[in-house]
Parts: C-alpha cells; structure tokens; sequence
C-alpha cells in the first residue's frame, strides 16, 4: 500500500465534504436541506470508500443512501412543523451537554486514532466484490439468511407500526393526547431566546396550531 | 483513451441521443409529419426558452432550484461513464460499473424531488411526491433486471458484461428482462406512460413553474436522461458493439438508436398510468416478475 | 493515511453525538444516529483496507452496518409514524408524559 | 481506477456546466420580478398560503418497504458475481433469501400499503 | 430563429369558444401550453364575465414574458386591455397570435407589462424576532403568506392540510371552475366549488332555447357526435395520448354523416393505448345517492337506459335504440361516449330531413335540457363537492374530466333558474 499524492487530496477533499455536510445537517432550518446535506455526507464517504479500494462498499453506500435519504426527507417534512425553515428553527435541548459530549469524542477517537499503533497489512487489489461474495454464501451464509429473516421482521413491524388500520383495529384506537405543559420540561441550558420561541411551539402543538400568533 | 476524451465521447453521445430523442418525440406526438419541421423543432423551442428569463416564485428555494437540472444533467453523464462504445478496454470501465449506473439512476429522484419542491407551488410539490412514489415502486425490479445481467458474465463491469455477449446477446435469454427495463426505465426518466411527475393533471407538475434557460437544461438533462438508459440498455441486453460489418462504436450507437427511438414511440402512444396504479404494479407485478427473471436467468447460467 | 481517515471518522462520529443529543425531535436525533454509523461504515473500510490485508469479513461488517442502517430507518419511521398518530407528539419532550 | 476517476471528473463537469449555463443566461437576462409575477401559478386565483407544509404522504407504509428492499439489493450484487461459481447452492441460498422477503411483500400488500391511506 | 417555432399560447377559453378551441389545437405553429409560465402570448377566446378579470390579470402576469395578449372572439368591451383582437375563423386567429408572437419575440412590439399592481399584500418584515414575519415556528406571514393549517385526517395523522384554490384556468380542469381544495398530501380532504359564473354565455336560455321549432335531427346528431370526439381528444389529451388527441380533433372537424369506421377506429387506437387500464377504469364511480336521470351519457354509462330520444317518434322511425354500458366509472363514460359519437354519426346518415324535439326539451349530448329545469351540468357541480372529496388529486382530475362539465352551460342553468 503506497497511497500516492492523489489518494490524499481525494481523500481530504472528500473527509472535509463529509465532515462539513455532516455538521451542516444541524445547523439549516428546512428539512429537505437537513435530509439532503446527511447524504452529501455519506455520498462523501462512500467516495472515500472507492478510493480506499473498496469500490463496490462505496457505491453501494452511495446508492443505499440516494434512496434512504429521500424517504428520510418525506418523514421530516412530515413530521417537523415548518419543514422549509420559512420561519428560524430552534430544536435542541441540552445544547451545551451536547456539544461537550460531541467534541470530547471526537478528541478521544481522534487521540486514539492518531496515537495507536495499527499493524501495516495492506489490502491485495484483486476482486473484493467476489471475495465478498463468496464470504457470504460460503462462510457467512448464516449472516446473510439471518439479515433477511431481521428484514422481514422489519417490514412486518413497520407496517403494522405505521399503517393506520391493523389486524386488531385502528392504530390510535383509545389513545389520549396528552395534555402537557412543554416549558416545564426544557432544559434550561438552551438558550433564551430558543427559550421564547420554543414556549410559542409548545403551544402550537397543544392549541392546534400556531395560525393564530399574529391575532 | 484519456480522461477528456471520455468527456468529450459521454458529451457527444447524449447530446446527439438528446437531439435525436427530441425530433422523435416530436414526430411520434403527431403534432407533424414534416420530417425537415421536425428537425428545426428542437432548436426552435430551445433559442426560444434561451431568449425567456428564468422565472421565479415568491420564496423559492433557490439553490436546490438551479442544482436540480444540474444534478440531472450531471447523473445522466455519469451513468454512461461505465458503457463502452467502440469496443474493449474502454478508459471508462470500471468494476462496479453497474452499482455506479443503478447508483446514479437512484439519485435522479433526489434530482427530481427538489426541482419539484424548489419553487414552494403546490402542483410542482406534488409532482416531486408523485415521482417519490414511482421510484420507490419500481426502483427494485429495475436494478434487479440490471443486475440479472452480471450473473452469466460474472462480473459487475459493464464492460465485461458486453464482451461475455459475443456469442449470444442477454435478450434471448432473457427478453423477461429487457421489456422489464424498458418499463422501469421509461419510469426513471419520468418519460412515456409515467410522466407523471409532469402530467397534464398538474399543469406541467415539476416544471410547472420553471420557465427560460432553466426549463431548457431540465429538458436536456431529461433527454440526456433517456440517452444514458438507451445506452446501458443496449449494452448490457443488445450485445453493445458487438456486430458484423460495422465498426463497434456504430452498432452502440444503432442499437442505442433504436432503443430510444422505441421509447419515444411508446411515450405518447400509451396512456398515462394513475399513481396508485403504478404502485400496486411496480410491488406485485413488475417486482416479482423481475425476481422470477433472476432465477430463471440464473438457472440458466448454471 | 489511516491517522487521516481516523480523524475524520472522529469528526463525523463526534457530529453524530452532537446531533443525536441536542435534537429534540425523533428523524434529526436518528439522523445523528445514522451519521454516527456512517463514520464506523469509514472506520471498518480503513482497518479493512490498511490493516487487515482485505480480510473479507471486513466488507461484511460493512454490509451488516448497512443493514442496521436500514433497520434503524424503518424501524424509526415507523415508530416516529406510531407515535404521532396517538400522541400528535414528534419531538421527545412530550414522550416524557406518556405515562397517564 | 481510472474510469472510476473519469466518472467523478464527467460528473462534476456536468455538474458545473449546467449550473454555469443556467447562471450565465439568468444573469443575461437579467430581470427584477414583479410581486405579481413571482405568484405561484394556480390557474388564476392567488394562493393563500405557502405551498411547502408538512406534506402528508400516503405511501408511507410503502417507503418503508423498500427501505428493505434496498438492502436486499445490497446482498444481491456480490451474489450475482459469484453465482456461477458457487452453483446451485447460491442459487438455493438466494432463493430462501428472497422467499423471506417475498411474505413481506405479501404481507404488505395485505394490508392494503400499495394504496393510498 | 426563435420568433420562427412554435407560439405557446395559454388559452383563457370563456363561453362559446369550444370547437374554435378544438380547432386551433390543430392549427399549425401553435403549442398550447399548460402553465403560463411556458407562454408568451395569452389567448382570451370567447365569452368572459367582469368577474373573471382579477383571475385573467394573474395568469397574464405569471407568464414568463416577453408576453402578448390576443383575443379571439371576445366581444367588447373586453375584461383586460388586449393588444390585438380577431373576430375571424381559425386560420385568422393563428395568423394573428404568430404575428403577434414573432413581433414580441423580435421587439417589434413592447412587451406587456404587468396588469396587476407591483406591492407586496402583506406586510410581514420586522415582526418576529428574527424578522420573518411571526412569533414561533409556525407564527405569522414569513415572506408574505402564512404557512399551513393542521387538520386532522382519514388516516389518522394529524399532519397540515393546505387550501388551495384551482382553477378557473387551470388547463386541466373545465374552463370556469374553480375548486378550493383542501390538499392532505396529494388527497383533496374537503372540495368546493368556487362559483363566480366567469364564463359568459351565447344566447341566455342555451340549447333548450333555439328548440321553438323542432329541430333537424341531421344537425342535432351531428353535433352531438362533435361534442363528444372533442371531449375525447380532451380526455385523450390528459392521459398523454397526443397522436390519438390530434385524430380525435381532426375527426370532430370533419363528420361525414354515415361515415362511422373511423370513430370506431379511434375507440380502438383508445383500447390499444391501455386508456382504460392505465387511467380510467374505477375512477370516479358516482356515489349511489345522486340522482342520475336526465344526465345523458353519465346516466347510460351506469347501465340506465334514460333517452329522451327514445320518446321520439322521428328517432323511432330511423331505428334509435338506446345504447347503455354498464360500470359507471370514467372508463364505462369513454366507451358510452364512443358508442353513442358512432351512433349520432350513423342516425344522421339514415335522418333525412326528419325533425324531433321543439317542445321545450332535447335530449343534448351531455343529456336532458328543459325548459325550467337545471342544465345537466348545473346539477353535476352542485354535487361535485361531494363526488370529488377524498380522492387523489390526478383521479380528481379525471373524474371531472369524464363529467363533461361545460361552465356556460352552469352559467345558463344558473341565470335560468
């Protein structure tokens, strides 16, 4: 393994995409963009996976990611009061925590990364898609049934989570909104004036809806 | 082959295809039998829209909106990166060619769901949904057909793929397959019987508010679209440059010719199918049929 | 190259706790999710690639992570759709009152 | 590799191309719009308000199918490479695979998700 | 080069203007087109009432420019200050919009301005904290408008619901109606009908009013067999089968009495082109509590046989018998239609000079008109709220599509009543 000059400013330009879009995630108010910047990220790292030899990995992320991604973006806009960000969208609670805790690991992994000692056993560019294959019909043929039975587990659980009629009736059948007070419950470290406009959603999502703010 | 001159060859072929696609298009809707009219037809309408200015709305998402037909344009080249035109050993072969094609086809719906989320208009809105809800049906059996392809050549390179056909193009043993990826394929470029992300329903659903230059490249971008899964058709069912007399590079392009020329045919001649319809088809029809079309062909490699 | 690639995946892994503990609503918390399995998707490929010599079980943990991607995904959506459909709740907040 | 890398280089020329093209002739042209003309078209009555809601899907239940689907995808390409190889005990594997798969499928059409809920 | 192609025309179609319409549709170097924003020259053709001229101003401001205004049989004083009119046929008219499309193109002419005034409706800068118009979220008008409602829905998801009003030029519904709908996703959860009469009628009392004498049942045949090849082209035209659309036009310009095979020629290319599988068939069954007599082809298509004609004895001696089709779904109204447009065609060929109808009622080609009594079309919209909630937006469409809703017709039942 002698990477040579271009491997490393692919790899830099494509690390640095995938970092900045991944941030960028958090930080835009409309959740298509939200949706769209986490697979600009992966797009980026499967890049990176292609350089690394691993071509067949990174275009499979690419294309998984390409569908998962926008069926992503349809749930968020959804779900998520103003999904364009028309109006400034503040929805983090424990922002200082969580920046802590962001930051730490990242400085841990990156220590480790950076101090440990790995063996140099590079990768022989032959075929990995076939070796990939064969390991999964011979050796972990196992692996590979299990995922599908996990999958149809999944189907089977997420249409019935989802769909709004089910073998035992309708979905919200004796179900109760909660009546709640949402200001009790915020963190006090977010900051003011996230404070303010999150009292203003908390009561959109108890009165119905925020239509009436300007009367 | 060097790496401009896979640009300049993926550049000539789409435009060329796009041009071709356009004129046939234009004599398939029967708005003329004028073979000359027709060919004038394309550059007409396309010094028109440049001449327009780009329109906007009252809050569009901007940046989405001019990436989209972009995005378009730039996926269409790149899934035909991996077909080889003229023979072996092509510089644009690559080992997952196929992943890289079913990748990008993939994406064309990101594509296509902001150009029609971007302007903030409704029908375009639901234009870009309805287009959601076409992929995500039909978007399995298509990479599956695809994909039944690489078993008998045992290899996921497009280019490996054609050269296996030298004695026997893929149709014959699996013409299940190719009427498959005709269906799906008219689907993805949002052409033909599922142009339902821009029917007459919605008023021009995606492009409804898209006028000028930007209109244009979508256009161009869509027919470059239709070009590249010709290509990919050809080369992977019709034996590509595999063929008498011609040189390689002529039989890609006959075949890829009648390909499109075949989808431009079915485009207005086969009504508009609802989307609730194309739903239920693309899971309990096409899907299991697709996966019927992996065994058999499978069965048959053995 | 590997310390490279370990840095990044550190950023993109730090990213991902950041969002999943900050966010308030279910899709960006599992957004956060997801790009912390995107950042071990980079760390196994690296190891794969640099240290192991191409063992293939490296491209299957990949795969498997993929997977659990999936899962995740539809199993939250499905959950997020549960949810709101009894409680009209899409952020955690009101998850805490579930109880009546 | 090096069609890997000309595809990167086709895609990001395109790319540039038309988001160029687009800019050049939009600049061109250049034109304040106005408010009357920047109304989203309705056929002729004006909006009330912003299109972009929280748009309520109705194949929900179907997005989440495919998202296992596309996974089957995944398992699938580095079969379809070593199938021939492997012989009739692939084709045995990836045929349970699928079987599974398939009750879901059949499940969910069960349950009515190709239909708009 | 580019004043040379095609001129894409949005067309503004008021009262009267049905077959002219039909008729420029095959008229060479025009494209009409869908959205004004793909126009450059707005065609105001017919009948419009003062009422439609704030929907006329929008959609001649949203069209991309350089932009024109033609009318083409629109009579003074005309509702929007149009820059050239025509009161000729059809070869007058694509003169006229080609001329006019190549002078604005080329800068012959100036191009239109905007009708409508240059201010913004709502004032909404400075007002929330971030000065996007609100408090919160989802407060007040960011950019001008306010975002969605939420409402509760079938599903269970209490998600947004946008109100949205369509029409009343909206290419893909009936000229002059306008639906306020309340879109859930791609669902019109609640439908009205938005009635402003903005389409102008020909004569006050419509069909039933030029029935003092009884009529050449030649002409009335004829007509009818026009009135339905013309819808459909339009049905054709909205399930994107242009080639069969172009036919279907050519053929209701040219009916040779007697002369069937090439109306059932066409019912065939329809069958091949999957129309019926692909789009029709299971749309917009009629909810069982609408009364159906006296709605003509929507009435026999859900197996009734209910004719006036068969009452006739003029139609009895030249062999009228009734046609029905059974389902009552927009395929069942295309086949009905079909069969009945072979069927006229033929009665023409056999009627001689015979006349029928005269005393206050005829049997129309969208079915019962009498003296009195709403227009089959009056009564359709007054249930279309009812029809039309629920469905998705595309079926929407072809539901009211296989209707055969013509809003002078509305208009005239509405002033007659």
């Amino acid at each position: 393994m002698n990477p040579g000059a271009l491997s490393y400013v692919l790899v830099s330009v494509f690390g640095v995409g995938a970092v900045v879009s991944g941030w960028l995630v958090f930080r835009t108010d409309s959740m298509l963009r939200a949706a769209y910047w986490l697979m600009v990220s992966f797009v980026a790292v499967g890049a990176m996976l292609v350089v690394l030899d691993a071509q067949f990995l990174g275009l499979i992320l690419i294309l998984m990611m390409s569908g998962e991604m926008t069926i992503m973006a349809i749930f968020m806009i959804m779900f998520m009061m103003n999904p364009a960000g028309l109006n400034p969208m503040v929805m983090v609670h424990q922002n200082r925590t969580a920046i802590a805790a962001g930051v730490g690991s990242f400085l841990v992994l990156a220590w480790v990364g950076l101090v440990a000692e790995f063996p140099d056993r590079p990768a022989p560019i032959d075929d990995p898609t076939a070796e990939l294959g064969e390991e999964l019909l011979g050796r972990s043929m196992l692996v590979f049934e299990s995922a599908g039975v996990a999958l149809l587990a999944v189907m089977i659980g997420a249409i019935a989570l989802a769909a709004k009629r089910g073998r035992f009736g309708d979905a919200d059948a004796g179900s109760v909104e909660p009546a709640i007070d949402i200001e009790s419950s915020v963190d006090p470290a977010v900051e003011a004036v996230a404070d303010a406009d999150h009292a203003d959603d908390a009561d959109d999502h108890g009165a119905g809806h925020g239509m009436g703010h300007g009367t | 082959m060097t790496v401009l001159g896979v640009v300049v060859q993926v550049a000539a072929v789409l435009i060329g295809g796009a041009y071709l696609l356009a004129v046939a298009d234009r004599l398939a809707g029967g708005g003329s039998a004028n073979v000359l009219a027709a060919l004038a037809h394309p550059i007409e309408r396309a010094s028109f829209l440049l001449l327009q200015p780009v329109t906007t709305t009252e809050r569009p998402d901007l940046p989405a909106w001019i990436l989209a037909p972009s995005l378009l344009a730039g996926l269409a080249a790149v899934g035909a990166v991996p077909v080889p035109i003229g023979g072996p050993s092509a510089a644009g072969d690559i080992s997952a060619g196929l992943v890289l094609f079913g990748a990008a086809m993939l994406i064309v719906l990101v594509a296509v769901f902001i150009f029609g989320w971007a302007p903030n208009s409704a029908m375009p809105m639901i234009g870009g949904y309805r287009f959601a809800a076409m992929v995500l049906s039909i978007g399995i059996p298509f990479s599956l057909v695809v994909l039944t392809t690489a078993i008998p050549a045992e290899s996921l390179s497009v280019g490996v793929i054609v050269e296996s056909q030298s004695n026997l193009w893929y149709i014959v043993v699996q013409p299940l397959g190719f009427v498959i990826y005709l269906v799906t394929a008219a689907a993805i470029a949002f052409w033909g019987p599922f142009d339902l992300p821009e029917g007459a329903d919605l008023a021009g659903g995606i492009a409804a508010e898209a006028a000028g230059p930007r209109l244009a490249m979508w256009r161009l971008a869509q027919a470059a679209l239709m070009v590249t899964l010709s290509l990919m058709g050809a080369a992977v069912f019709l034996g590509g440059y595999h063929g008498p007399v011609l040189p390689g590079w002529g039989w890609t392009l006959l075949k890829t010719a009648l390909v499109l020329l075949v989808l431009a045919s079915t485009g207005r001649t086969i009504a508009r199918m609802r989307v609730q319809r194309l739903v239920w088809f693309g899971w309990v029809v096409l899907l299991p049929l697709a996966l019927v079309d992996v065994f058999v062909s499978g069965w048959i490699a053995l | 190259m590997i310390q490279l690639l370990l840095v990044f995946a550190a950023a993109i892994f730090g990213i991902g706790v950041y969002g999943a503990l900050s966010q308030q609503s279910f899709v960006m918390i599992m957004m956060g999710l997801e790009l912390m399995l995107n950042s071990a998707v980079l760390v196994v490929i690296t190891f794969w690639w640099g240290t192991t010599g191409g063992n293939p079980a490296g491209q299957l943990l990949v795969i498997v992570v993929l997977a659990v991607m999936a899962i995740e995904a539809a199993m939250g959506f499905a959950l997020v759709t549960a949810v709101y459909r009894s409680r009209k709740a899409d952020i955690t907040e009101k998850l805490k009152k579930l109880r009546s | 590799m090096v069609g890997i890398g000309a595809a990167l280089v086709v895609f990001v020329a395109t790319l540039i191309a038309v988001g160029v093209l687009q800019w050049v002739w939009a600049a061109a042209g250049e034109h304040d719009f106005a408010v009357p003309e920047r109304v989203p078209f309705a056929g002729g009555a004006e909006p009330e308000f912003h299109a972009w809601n929280r748009f309520h899907i109705r194949y929900y239940a179907m997005a989440l199918l495919f998202l296992a689907f596309d996974m089957e995808m995944v398992f699938m390409y580095p079969w379809a490479v070593v199938f021939v190889r492997e012989g009739a005990l692939a084709l045995i594997e990836m045929l349970m695979f699928i079987l599974i798969l398939v009750v879901g499928m059949v499940y969910a059409w069960r349950e009515k998700s190709f239909e708009w809920a | 080069m580019a004043g040379a192609g095609e001129a894409p025309v949005f067309v503004v179609a008021g009262g009267g203007a049905r077959s002219a319409l039909h008729q420029l549709r095959l008229a060479e170097g025009i494209r009409i087109v869908a959205t004004p924003r793909h126009a450059a020259v707005l065609l105001i053709v017919g009948r419009v009432t003062e009422a439609a001229t704030e929907s006329i101003r929008h959609v001649h401001d949203q069209m991309a420019g350089p932009r024109v205004t033609v009318a083409w049989g629109h009579p003074e004083p005309t509702a929007v200050p149009v820059r050239a009119a025509t009161d000729g046929g059809v070869a007058e008219a694509t003169e006229l919009i080609r001329r006019q499309f190549h002078n604005v193109v080329n800068g012959v002419i100036a191009p239109e301005p905007v009708w409508l005034p240059d201010i913004d409706p709502v004032e909404w800068r400075g007002v929330g904290p971030y000065g996007h118009g609100g408090a919160g979220m989802t407060g007040g008008t960011p950019y001008g408008r306010p975002l969605a409602l939420r409402a509760p829905a079938r599903d269970g998801l209490e998600l947004d619901v946008l109100p949205l009003t369509v029409g009343p030029w909206f290419p893909a519904l009936p000229a002059g109606l306008a639906l306020r709908v309340s879109f859930q996703g791609d669902i019109a959860q609640v439908v009205e009908v938005v009635s402003a009469d903005l389409v102008g009628f020909e004569s006050p009392g419509g069909v039933v009013a030029r029935t003092g004498e009884p009529l050449l049942i030649r002409d009335l045949e004829l007509a009818r067999a026009r009135h339905h090849l013309e819808w459909m082209a339009d049905t054709f035209r909205l399930a994107g089968i242009d080639r069969l659309a172009l036919a279907a036009g050519r053929l209701a310009a040219s009916i040779d009495p007697g002369d069937s095979a090439l109306v059932d020629r066409l019912a065939t290319g329809a069958r091949r082109s999957l129309l019926g599988p692909m789009s029709l068939r299971g749309v917009g069954v009629l909810p069982s509590d609408i009364d159906l007599s006296g709605l003509g082809p929507i009435a026999r298509a859900a197996g009734r046989d209910d004719d006036l004609r068969a009452t006739e004895p003029a139609y009895r001696e030249i062999g009228f018998e009734p046609v029905t089709h059974h389902g009552g779904d927009a395929w069942a109204r295309f086949e009905q239609r079909a069969a009945e447009a072979v069927q006229a065609i033929e009665l023409a060929g056999r009627a001689g000079d015979r006349r029928a109808f005269g005393a206050g009622e005829i049997e129309g080609p969208d079915g019962r008109h009498r003296v009195g009594e709403p227009t089959p079309a009056t009564r359709l919209v007054t249930h279309l709220e009812q029809m039309l909630t629920g469905l998705e937006w595309g079926d929407l469409v072809t539901t009211v599509q296989s209707l055969d809703i013509d809003m002078e017709s509305v208009t005239v039942g509405r002033a007659a009543a």
